[in-house]
């Protein structure tokens, strides 16, 4: 048996000391409305019991102002946690354009993760201290969740969609790496570590785990091999949407809305081809449900953002 | 006291409060099948907001004319339904027994109609069977066909005890085992059933054969 | 018949009624048959209430087995009691046996069953036949339930979610989805008639406001049971046909959706917790008003609350879902109404607190079962706020926070009312007394390990334990050796009352009709109450709860 | 066997409400075509319900009994849509 006894998680983020901040404090209000239950059942109890004399006279049975005072009061103060909160939640949703971004491959039972210059790692996730990462993650069968408790967050990893999250970790060492939904046999197995490198270190951790191509070069490999180029190439015959900057316009349906092109949107595109088609092209793309998994699309994806950027350069 | 015609059963202490007992629990019966069809109706509004165009697509592919014959012949089932109601309420028994009949041979009909839209599907590799030919490109457009087949079965079995239920009760009805008018009840919940497995079809109607 | 003389020289008033049989003999309910028969078909809605509570019983103690294998594997890090799988079906037993099985039927069915048509001065429930056939299809439920998870296995959790579930998962999962839905039929059918027995068959001047609060609180969940349930039918539906035919619903493969399924269970399983709960409130209720000899502090406002949670429990499901994928303003929406939950619960709890002020507080075992009811369910309501609070939920979801967060609820909630009902009514039930020094101490003992159990799995919880997890980092053992501890506290605490309770059927004195001096109908006839309950119809002519007490004068 | 005019008159009314749904349905199309053939859907429900329910004659309890499903479930789709519109 370990014998030190932990009460309080490491804590590895300003995000996460900010939570903790919040439960404190919120943890006072509930103390604070509480309180007066528990003495005063006691001292009720005590002093009223059956059979003991006491002063028992008192007013009527109900005063609707006191009732509604103790639901009313109650209720505005937790109204004020309630935007504390979820202003802290809704900058989980606001990733920095500038974040490094890394890939999360969730599958029964096991993490994958992939660096954007394609080093990729198992169950473990290296990053950089002080710089803001952007996770962008898919799940191979069923739904995970990445909970890393020192940062004090956790996202479910959906089948068929991308979700994502983001942190900056603040403070160097090694620290616990979970799934939290209940992925089946194997699920309480399914961890590892999260390691806060300096940058230095983390650049010499790049440099080790060697790679032969980053993700935007296997996506463009990809590309070729899966004949996506024989219709968006250059030289394609066949009338396809280009997609040379394509990352982060706006495009325009044939239902007549406009969405933009986020990860999402081409993740989609490759596997439910026919659920937004862009306006003035007839929908003739095959799904790449069967032929590609999780890991292909994202490097596919990375090689259509990166399309973006040489657009730019140009 | 038990064999005035008006007698209340134990619990009850007089006939109107057993009759709006009654009614009232058939209303909240009929409420709860209403949610377990709204489940369904749940997954098709998420479906057709996740891939409006392929619902949309596939909905053109079904009989919608089909549809609508079922829809007048249901319609026109509840009509003689909410008669037989009428007549047994007026102490008809042979009239109440009749519309009963009536109401359930147009049942009938409404399956007689429906498996032969269902051939017809299956032929024009509509339906999702397992070996069929499909004509659909796309999955969701598969899983809105799912979807059609699982919520007309559910309505057809509904529609199915409903017509067990009518047959049994037209020949009770019409040779006295049915003790008017403390037990029209039965009539009454009966047709409140039947009436509510019309509602469903009205809604399931638009939602599948009319979604553009 | 009510006892007022006042104070007492004991705080036990087992002694005060002795035999006092009025006038005409009449055959109580548990003496008007004694063949099998006379049980397993009887319309009686005692009688079936009696059905009920061997049946829960016999599941509460199912349910039990499997949480104390839990408890035990969990002692160490690598749970070298269960393999990985045999760890998942257990808790997937723990969770169908004690919510479907246990939880949702255990006060509504067995109490709701005895006490209703006795609180509101009728002979029987609006449809006793109804009632009857309801149990049968609970028994071939549950029984079904039973035989699947024991000897098909199944290990998808309580909560099936799919893709697990309907792709993935090895176990009987069509099998158990069968058996549950077979299992809320049996809900609806008590829901609906329980709803119709409150609508008509008050007797004459039990006018709503003049209900016990047990009846409004069995009302409101009257009202989720009906309409909540059909869904978790259809659901279940879906899941085997999605499993048999893979229709796609929930595979996104196929252009559907897993969080769809997640919306769908949860529209019917979290009000399904105030299925629980509400009921669990109307006892404290009674108990309360008992315990104190005074009329509930604000009867309207507590009557109010019960159809208040009932409906606003509709409106908040989405909690389960903030780090599910769902979007960021629905989960917004959905903590916002979650707090609104904590008006109607803070209501009644402060009002049963000023119930107590300047009463003449009994401290017999109901009402220390009541005491600690209100204790354990408060916090569980307020680590439900922290729950519902967005940026905190991301990081104890799916932890032992949770975990603790709902036993306090359900098992420190409604398992303690469920046995301070037991203790309250079981002399009106069987006509027998039981021993209150023994009362007292499995009250205590409950209270004690309960907190033993569960207050560790907090910490644990926060510290970044997961739930469902079998193998955890061995940090966190030392916690868990405590929650095992408490646990096995729990779980001879939890014998005692169904010792004591059976040995008074044999030994106990009779208890006269009025045992804890209390007010209400159901105190008014013999206990044992005779098979159709009042001779006479009764007629009401005043508010619930009209104990003496001393008023000051009132100003106006 | 006679006809009873009221129901007859209301089968009448619901065949024109069938024969205005698909007309509607071959000319409209997108959010408006579903709005309008629901409604013309509730408007033939409400029908069924008033006529040939009884609630016409029920009191207004009972009436509220056969209605709340409705309710419950316009909750289920009121937040089903706010997750995936917005998400």
């Amino acid at each position: 048996m370990n014998g030190s006894i932990h009460l309080w998680p490491e804590q590895a983020s300003a995000y996460g000391s900010e939570v903790d901040h919040l439960v404190f404090a919120f943890t006072v209000l509930i103390v604070i409305l509480s309180a007066p239950v528990f003495i005063l059942i006691v001292v009720f109890a005590v002093k009223y019991r059956r059979g003991k004399p006491a002063n028992r006279r008192h007013a009527r049975n109900r005063n609707v102002w006191v009732e509604v005072s103790w639901s009313i009061i109650p209720f505005l103060a937790l109204i004020g946690f309630y935007v504390w909160a979820s202003d802290l939640f809704a900058r989980l949703y606001h990733p920095p354009v500038d974040a490094l971004e890394i890939n999360v491959v969730a599958k029964q039972w096991m993490w994958k993760f992939e660096h954007p210059q394609g080093q990729g790692e198992i169950n473990e996730l290296h990053v950089p201290v002080g710089e803001p990462v952007k996770l962008t993650m898919a799940s191979q069968d069923v739904i995970h969740s990445l909970f890393i408790p020192a940062l004090r967050i956790k996202q479910d990893v959906v089948p068929g969609r991308y979700t994502g999250t983001w942190f900056t970790a603040d403070k160097p060492g090694t620290y616990r790496l979970t799934c939290a939904e209940f992925c089946g046999a194997d699920h309480s197995t399914m961890g590892g570590s999260f390691i806060v490198l300096s940058r230095a270190d983390y650049a010499k951790w790049l440099a080790q785990s060697g790679t032969d191509m980053s993700l935007a070069a296997a996506g463009a490999a990809l590309f070729r091999e899966r004949g996506c180029s024989g219709c968006h190439g250059p030289a394609a015959t066949v009338h396809a949407p280009s997609l040379a900057g394509l990352y982060g316009s706006p495009v325009p349906l044939q239902s007549g809305q406009v969405v933009i092109a986020d990860d999402e949107y081409i993740r989609d595109s490759i596997l439910l081809p026919q659920k937004q088609i862009a306006a003035g092209y007839p929908p003739i793309m095959p799904t790449f449900q069967n032929v590609l998994n999780e890991e292909d699309v994202l490097k596919l994806v990375a090689y259509i953002k990166s399309l973006r950027t040489t657009e730019a350069t140009q | 006291m038990a064999e005035t015609p008006l007698a209340a059963r134990p619990p009850y202490s007089e006939p109107r409060q057993q009759h709006d007992a009654a009614m009232m629990g058939m209303y909240l019966f009929l409420g709860s099948e209403i949610m377990l069809f709204g489940g369904i109706f749940a997954v098709a509004a998420v479906i057709r907001i996740l891939h409006p165009a392929d619902i949309v697509e596939s909905s053109r592919a079904l009989h919608y004319l089909i549809g609508a014959l079922n829809t007048g012949v249901l319609l026109t089932s509840s009509f003689f339904v909410a008669s037989a109601v009428e007549a047994t309420k007026g102490g008809r028994r042979r009239a109440g027994a009749t519309w009963l009949a009536a109401a359930a041979v147009a049942g009938l009909v409404f399956l007689v109609v429906k498996g032969y839209e269902y051939g017809a599907e299956y032929r024009e590799g509509l339906l999702p069977l397992p070996g069929a030919d499909t004509q659909f490109r796309t999955a969701p457009q598969h899983l809105f066909m799912n979807l059609y087949v699982l919520a007309t079965g559910l309505h057809a079995i509904h529609l199915l005890i409903g017509i067990v239920l009518l047959s049994v009760l037209a020949p009770c009805l019409a040779f006295g085992k049915v003790r008017l008018p403390d037990r029209g009840i039965l009539i009454i919940a009966a047709a409140l059933y039947w009436h509510l497995v019309d509602v469903i079809w009205v809604f399931i109607y638009p939602v599948f054969y009319l979604a553009r | 018949m009510t006892d007022t003389a006042l104070p007492q020289p004991e705080s036990s008033n087992f002694q005060n009624e002795g035999l006092s049989e009025t006038g005409t003999e009449r055959v109580s309910y548990l003496r008007a048959g004694h063949s099998l028969s006379s049980w397993l078909l009887t319309t009686d809605h005692k009688r079936i209430a009696i059905l009920y509570l061997i049946a829960v019983t016999f599941f509460f103690f199912i349910g039990g087995t499997a949480a104390a294998l839990i408890r035990l594997d969990l002692l160490t890090p690598q749970g070298d009691l269960l393999t990985n799988e045999g760890y998942n079906r257990a808790f997937t037993i723990h969770g169908v046996i004690m919510v479907w099985f246990f939880l949702i039927p255990s006060i509504p069915n067995t109490f709701g069953n005895f006490l209703i048509p006795l609180m509101i001065g009728a002979k029987d429930l609006a449809f006793p036949k109804l009632n009857l056939a309801s149990w049968y299809i609970f028994m071939a439920g549950g029984l079904f339930t039973l035989f699947v998870l024991i000897a098909g296995g199944v290990d998808t959790g309580w909560t099936f979610y799919t893709p697990l579930s309907s792709m993935f998962a090895h176990g009987s999962v069509v099998l158990a989805a069968v058996a549950v839905f077979i299992a809320g039929f049996s809900s609806i059918l008590t829901g609906l008639n329980f709803i119709v027995t409150i609508h008509k068959l008050r007797c004459p001047g039990m006018t709503w406001r003049r209900l016990p609060l047990f009846v409004w609180s069995i009302y409101a969940t009257s009202i989720i049971l009906v309409l909540a349930t059909p869904v978790l039918a259809i659901t279940l539906v879906l899941i085997a046909a999605e499993r048999l035919f893979g229709l796609g619903i929930f595979d996104p493969a196929l252009g559907g959706d897993p969080l769809l399924y997640q919306h769908l269970f949860w529209f019917y399983s979290h009000p399904a917790v105030y299925i629980m709960v509400l009921p669990a409130l109307g006892v404290a209720s009674e108990l309360v008003a008992a315990a104190a000899r005074k009329p509930i502090f604000g009867y309207q406002f507590v009557a109010g609350s019960s159809i208040a949670i009932a409906i606003i429990g509709f409106l908040v499901w989405g909690h389960h879902m903030f780090v599910a994928g769902q979007s960021m303003y629905a989960s917004a929406v959905f903590s916002f109404l979650s707090l609104a939950v904590a008006v109607p619960s803070g209501i009644k709890v402060y009002n049963w607190t000023a119930t107590l002020y300047k009463g003449h507080i009994s401290l017999d075992p109901p009402f220390l079962f009541a005491m600690s009811f209100i204790g354990l369910f408060t916090v569980g309501g307020l680590t439900g706020l922290i729950l519902a609070m967005l940026a905190i939920d991301v990081h104890v979801h799916d932890t032992y926070f949770v975990v603790a967060h709902f036993h306090y609820i359900m098992v420190g909630g409604t398992v303690s009312a469920f046995f301070g009902a037991l203790n309250y009514w079981w002399p009106k039930m069987i006509g027998r007394t039981y021993s209150l020094v023994w009362g007292r101490l499995s009250a205590i003992l409950i209270f004690l390990g309960f907190n033993l159990t569960f207050f560790p799995q907090f910490l644990l919880g926060y510290l970044g334990m997961p739930r469902r997890y079998h193998v955890y980092p061995p940090e966190f053992q030392l916690l868990h050796v405590f929650s095992t501890v408490g646990a096995g506290l729990l779980g001879v605490a939890y014998v005692m009352p169904f010792a004591y309770l059976y040995y008074s059927m044999r030994y106990g004195t009779p208890a006269g009709f009025n045992p804890w001096g209390a007010t209400g109908l159901e105190w008014t006839v013999p206990s044992p109450p005779p098979k159709h309950n009042f001779e006479t119809i009764p007629v009401v002519d005043s508010l619930p709860y009209q104990y003496d007490v001393e008023l000051e004068e009132d100003h106006g | 066997m006679k006809l009873s005019h009221p129901l007859l008159l209301v089968w009448v009314a619901l065949m024109l409400l069938l024969v205005s749904t698909v007309v509607a349905s071959q000319n409209l199309t997108g959010p408006f075509s579903l709005a309008v053939n629901l409604t013309i859907a509730f408007a033939k429900a409400a029908l069924i319900y008033w006529f040939y329910m009884h609630l016409r004659q029920e009191s207004g309890l009972a009436r509220l009994a056969a209605l709340a499903a409705g309710g419950w479930l316009a909750i289920l789709f009121l937040f089903l849509s706010l997750d995936y519109v917005t998400r």
